[in-house]
């Protein structure tokens, strides 16, 4: 199937969960209601004609200045060999997003490494620690405004005094 | 019961002093043995692996590097782990370095180098043994970590479930010959290599591959090598030891490779003898019996080296077995087989007297076994010379080309 | 001399192996004090000449026994430094129990006749007796009287008592009746039997002797060495070699100490007089080895790690 | 007696303190008949000789019996992500590299492609011939160290030498080529940094037919032993609906008969050109799925590396255009995302790049083949014995530069 025709079955399938999807990009994909995804992920995997069973990766986005966190899950159908992307939006100050790891336990992991690095909480999520950070580290690195802190247990991290922000 | 050949004591000394002077004599063999072990596995392995080994220390493909290896090691800091069982700590490698060698006291090499002439010797050796298996475990377990602890578990259950078909296995030898006694058993080999006890009958050609397989798993080496296994438990048992204390573990393990090769050679392929039967002959001439001495301890020694070389061959092709595959074969495998033997050679002796049958089965048991062995040998030395190398010079040729690229075929 | 060190010195390794199992607390040090005291009773068998027990020794116990003693801790213990902490009830009761058993090992020691007789069994003890020769290094000329049942005084090429010898040592150097290797060789230690002019002695030429011997030498009584040389003369009994005559004189395990460290009579005492207490514990050992087995049954399905979903 | 539960909770690994403990004290609960063995918490790693790289595995052990394993990773992560954020787009290539860093130039090709997706760039024939070529020999070369450290893990050392003899002359070809003989950077965006030199064509070649019958060799060796079966065969079994579920890929998925190959479902360069088969686990040893098959499959890829190379070497000739396309000096593609994965030894190897129009990508997101992979180790290696965890961490083939990126 087509990314357009996958996002008209969602559509009209979740009309209300499912909001802008623009299936015409180089990246077709559909931002989905965070309260209804977890229903959504399980009709993506268990419809016959979408069969998604391949969760690809999980990818958080850090937005400032829309003031979102928005998870982008990219999957793939081993039987039909079709793409499609899927993006939760949370807010930034409080992210909260349900997690899909019942539907793809290949979910688990790449959670863990959003939260991690991103400070999405995955609701639901059975072990949700940090996964490659020390877990006593402060912030979430992948952040735009993250500050990187000038030592860690006594050793030095960074010895730039005015960190200019990143390049954009 | 075959007479044994008479005892005669190398040096007309009192007791006490020809011992300490025999002790001294044997121990530097063995020890020099063992030193030449070590460097002999790193130039086998070395060449099984299309790579060269030890080359440099002290000159022809350093032959000097076990040496090396020994002062290297006592000069490393011999630390004890804080948490370790002190005393034990300490005690644990020389209960594994003593049997080694004390079990070459019993070893005769040739029938007038044999130190302690009792009619027991394979009990004996199997009784200094014993010791060794407690210096590994008090090492494992005295060093206070995880790994050496499950290298300890291990060589606990391996080595005291080995002993019994290895028992069997030395028993079926004993069973055809009649005596405990090594002389007695390797006399009775003599006269050419029909006469081997490894030919002498199917159940005995059996009874050495048992023998081989629970001698490897006795002495923790090739796919047996479970205690110290260096993919799994970082090093076994030795993991803590360093500096001179496993420099110990290593120097037993080298030796007890030479005294398994020897006692194969002397249960089964014909202890001193030669497979032509010149060295019985020059026994029995009264002017050549000294000769025959050395010339048999000579042979011993090349037999038992061409074990130890079928060890090493092992131990670099093949992987590691489980810990219940060890076992699964010890109970399932090797003890029903070494029963059967021994049950088969004592059919063997009661219904099959011997003369001209018992002839023809030696002589096509030995048609199978050296010929196979030759087999194995052939290959080995077309591989050597003959398979083409490979790698074509071509290959290897510099690249000189680099600067004047071309832009397109 | 050497044999009085090595044996006060495994005697007291012994006692202090027996201490130390009483005194340490930590369980693998007893284990290692135990090793201490059995490795003492082996070189205790290997000094008394016994060296097939001794051996057996070493393997059952320190190689079997102890070793599975600490695997077994290895597995269950909760840490190394695990220490005993008994009741006082259990004090006493275990008091009482060790008083019991060394109120009976001193009686069996007083009770017991300990026979000091001029046996020669060893290398060591032959030592002692002031010839510092091997008794079989000797050109055993003569029988010259019986000293008592089972041994006789023999006299050497240059007519000197050579001191007792057991009628085991006597058929021992018989035994060797040298078909392999020539007499008469400088360094040869164990000389056949020879009679006067050198050859070595036939079973024959011995009972001969032993006929000659005048009543009052012989210490073995008439009917049995009568009945002996009657079953000798015995028209199925062709070769009459020395040993022949040796079994005949001594009585039935005589021959079967040939080769001086018991093993042959360790077996026939096994498979014949005491047959069934052997076969009783071997079912025992049985009945331990399924115990064991039940005990240490897989609880968890090791089904070879075949893992899958769970 | 200590109470069984309590000494499951405690999660310290160090032993605890000495304690009086009065064993004599007979309480009729804790005490039944069979022979109580005591769990312990095992740390293999990250300092251990058969973890690949610095992998942690916390395991809970009954005697041998492995109860729970839980990896611990992050020990190399060096936030290359972060970075990517700061670097213009032919500057981040180097750190793809680094990722996977036994198969540097598909790495390179992952990310080139995703920017020249991204940015609508055409590359020239020649450089895509190119491309698939050096993609298929580093497969090879991954492929060689993965079977060698695997008879490592499994105690036999020789094959590893054997694999590392022939890894050494591809890496010849390659240095021939790019300089480089482990980070290459050599594909980078628009193509490859500089065409080859003459004559390297016919050494790859040469080096193909010295190759083809090795591999028969390594079969004798360690395929087929015997040992090597039974330490590998139903060992570490993983169903292929699992194996989906988990978003395993490469060997991993195949080994456990799932046909699944990006070379053939998405097929870009000139991957489409190309004849080979996906090879998939059979279960000729055992199961479907277990190590044995995941450690064949990457054996038969080799083989098919090693036709696709060829396949490429005899059209290569007539290819139109250079070694590389036309590229603006600074790099800014249009505003926009996309998600490009593409077969790497380990599985697939994606990169998400999100750029706002500036030279620099907004955001960079790579999804590492070995990290997909590894999160199954818990669910297979419970109820598998010490030995085992070796073989099956040797099996999914983890290199821990992509795990931890």
């Amino acid at each position: 199937m087509t990314p357009e025709q996958i996002s008209r079955r969602l559509q009209d399938r979740f009309a209300d969960a499912v909001r802008a999807a623009d299936a015409s990009g180089l990246h077709p994909h559909a931002v989905v209601e965070p309260g209804r995804w977890v229903e959504v992920a399980r009709f993506l995997r268990d419809d016959a004609d979408l069969a998604m069973d391949f969760l690809r990766s999980i990818s958080g986005v850090d937005y400032p200045e829309d003031g979102k966190l928005v998870s982008v899950y990219d999957l793939i159908s081993t039987r039909h060999g079709h793409a499609f992307a899927i993006k939760v939006e949370a807010p930034r100050d409080n992210p909260h997003t349900p997690s899909v790891c019942d539907v793809w336990p290949a979910a688990d992991w790449h959670e863990r490494e959003a939260f991690d690095l991103l400070g999405i909480v995955y609701d639901g999520h059975p072990r949700l620690t940090r996964i490659l950070l020390p877990d006593d580290w402060a912030g979430y690195p992948l952040r735009k405004d993250y500050e990187f802190p000038r030592e860690y247990h006594g050793i030095p991290c960074s010895t730039e005094t005015n960190q200019e922000r990143p390049l954009h | 019961m075959v007479p044994a050949p008479d005892y005669i004591p190398l040096i007309n000394l009192p007791r006490p002093i020809e011992a300490v002077a025999v002790i001294a004599v044997y121990l530097g063999f063995v020890s020099v043995v063992a030193m030449f072990f070590i460097w002999w596995e790193r130039k086998v392995s070395a060449h099984m692996q299309s790579r060269l080994g030890p080359m440099r220390v002290g000159g022809w493909h350093g032959w000097s590097q076990s040496l090396a290896d020994g002062l290297k090691l006592l000069s490393k800091e011999d630390l004890i782990p804080d948490e370790a069982d002190r005393p034990l700590f300490r005690i644990a490698p020389y209960l594994a370095f003593v049997p080694a060698f004390a079990a070459f006291a019993v070893l005769p090499f040739s029938a007038k180098f044999a130190f302690v002439d009792v009619s027991i010797t394979v009990v004996l050796i199997f009784g200094i043994l014993a010791l060794e298996v407690l210096g590994v475990i008090l090492g494992g377990w005295a060093s206070n970590s995880k790994w050496s602890l499950y290298g300890a578990m291990r060589e606990a259950c391996q080595i005291v479930s080995y002993e019994i078909p290895l028992g069997l296995a030395v028993l079926t030898p004993v069973l055809t010959v009649g005596s405990l006694s090594l002389v007695d058993i390797s006399i009775d080999q003599g006269g050419g290599i029909h006469r081997w006890l490894a030919f002498r009958n199917p159940f005995l050609f059996v009874s050495f591959g048992v023998f081989f397989i629970a001698s490897l798993a006795a002495n923790k080496r090739a796919p047996f090598d479970l205690p110290e296994s260096e993919s799994e438990l970082v090093a076994g048992f030795h993991t803590e030891y360093s500096g001179m204390r496993f420099a110990m573990f290593f120097f037993a393990e080298y030796a007890a490779m030479f005294l398994i090769g020897g006692l194969a050679a002397l249960l089964y392929l014909g202890g001193w003898y030669d497979p032509f039967g010149i060295v019985l002959h020059m026994e029995h001439t009264p002017s050549l019996v000294w000769w025959a001495a050395l010339a048999g301890a000579g042979i011993f020694v090349v037999k038992a080296f061409t074990m130890v070389f079928v060890q090493m061959w092992l131990r670099w092709t093949l992987p590691r077995l489980r810990i219940d595959q060890v076992l699964y074969m010890c109970v399932k495998v090797l003890l029903p087989l070494a029963c059967v033997n021994l049950l088969g050679v004592a059919l063997w002796a009661w219904l099959f007297p011997g003369g001209a049958a018992q002839l023809a089965v030696q002589i096509v048991l030995t048609v199978i076994g050296a010929g196979g062995a030759g087999a194995f040998l052939a290959i080995l030395v077309w591989a050597m010379f003959f398979r083409g190398r490979g790698i074509t010079v071509s290959m290897l040729k510099p690249w000189t080309n680099l600067l004047h690229r071309t832009e397109s075929k | 001399m050497l044999e009085a060190i090595l044996f006060y010195g495994f005697a007291a390794m012994a006692l202090a192996g027996a201490f130390g199992v009483l005194l340490s607390r930590n369980i693998v040090r007893t284990a290692v004090w135990l090793l201490a005291t059995l490795g003492a009773a082996a070189g205790l068998y290997f000094l008394l000449g016994a060296m097939f027990v001794g051996a057996i020794q070493l393997i059952v116990y320190a190689g079997g026994t102890l070793v599975l003693i600490i695997f077994g801790v290895m597995l269950t213990s909760k840490n190394p430094h695990m220490r005993f902490a008994p009741r006082r009830a259990e004090v006493a009761v275990a008091a009482v129990v060790c008083l019991a058993l060394v109120g009976l090992l001193v009686w069996v020691l007083l009770h017991s006749t300990w026979y000091v007789g001029p046996i020669v069994q060893t290398r060591a003890q032959w030592a002692q007796t002031g010839v510092n020769e091997h008794p079989w290094a000797h050109d055993l000329q003569a029988v010259t009287q019986f000293l008592d049942a089972n041994h006789v005084a023999i006299v050497d090429a240059k007519g000197v008592p050579c001191g007792p010898v057991t009628l085991a040592g006597l058929a021992r150097a018989a035994w060797y009746e040298l078909t392999v290797m020539p007499q008469g060789d400088q360094g040869d230690r164990r000389q056949p039997l020879h009679d006067a002019d050198g050859k070595p002695m036939s079973g024959d030429q011995l009972l001969a002797e032993l006929h000659a011997l005048p009543p009052q030498d012989r210490a073995i009584d008439d009917a049995a060495l009568e009945s002996a040389i009657a079953a000798l003369e015995s028209p199925d009994a062709p070769a009459r070699t020395v040993q022949q005559v040796a079994y005949a004189c001594g009585d039935a395990d005589l021959l079967t100490d040939a080769d001086g460290d018991g093993t042959r009579n360790i077996g026939l005492g096994f498979l014949g007089v005491y047959l069934l207490p052997f076969e009783v514990i071997s079912v025992l050992l049985l009945a331990v080895l399924i115990g064991a087995a039940y005990l240490a049954r897989p609880r968890v399905p090791a089904s070879g790690g075949t893992g899958g979903g769970r | 007696m200590l109470d069984r539960d309590e000494s499951r909770t405690t999660a310290s690994l160090i032993i605890p303190d000495p304690v009086d403990v009065d064993v004599t004290r007979d309480d009729a609960a804790g005490v039944d008949s069979d022979v109580m063995t005591e769990e312990m918490l095992v740390n293999m790693g990250p300092q251990h000789p058969s973890t690949h790289g610095v992998l942690r595995v916390v395991l809970r052990t009954d005697g041998e019996m492995v109860l729970e394993a839980t990896p611990h990773v992050g020990y190399l992560h060096r936030c290359a992500e972060k970075i990517g954020e700061n670097l213009q787009y032919f500057q981040f290539i180097p750190y793809t590299d680094r990722m996977d860093y036994l198969a540097g130039m598909n790495n390179n090709l992952a990310f080139a492609l995703a920017v020249e997706k991204l940015a609508g760039l055409e590359v020239p024939e020649r450089a895509q011939y190119i491309r698939v070529i050096f993609a298929e020999m580093n497969r090879i070369a991954s492929h060689l160290v993965s079977m060698g450290t695997y008879g490592l893990d499994l105690g036999a050392f020789t094959p590893f030498l054997y694999a590392f003899r022939e890894r050494e002359l591809i890496l010849d070809l390659f240095e021939a080529a790019c300089g480089a003989r482990l980070t290459y950077s050599y594909i980078t965006v628009g193509g490859v940094t500089d065409d080859i030199p003459a004559g390297w064509l016919e050494r790859c070649v040469e080096f193909l037919d010295y190759f083809e019958p090795k591999i028969k060799e390594y079969n004798d060796l360690l395929s087929y032993n015997h040992i090597f079966i039974k330490r590998t065969a139903n060992v570490g079994v993983i169903p292929p609906d699992r194996a989906i579920a988990w978003g395993l890929s490469g060997p991993v998925l195949r080994g456990s008969g799932v046909a699944w190959d990006l070379r053939k479902a998405t097929p870009d360069l000139v991957y489409g050109r190309m004849d080979f088969e996906v090879c998939t686990g059979k279960g000729r040893m055992g199961a479907v799925g277990d190590c044995w098959d995941r450690y064949f499959v990457r054996i038969e890829e080799m083989e098919q590396s090693v036709r696709i190379v060829r396949q490429c070497i005899d059209q290569i000739g007539g290819a139109a255009g250079g070694h590389k396309a036309k590229m603006p000096k600074i790099l800014k593609p249009p505003a926009g995302e996309t998600y490009y994965g593409i077969e790497n030894p380990r599985g697939e190897l994606g990169f998400l790049v999100i750029s706002d129009g500036t030279a620099v990508p907004y955001r960079v997101k790579a999804r590492g083949p070995s990290f997909c992979n590894l999160a199954i180790l818990n669910e297979v290696a419970t109820d598998c014995l010490l030995a085992d965890v070796p073989a099956i961490v040797g099996s999914i083939d983890v290199v821990m530069g992509e795990v931890d990126r």
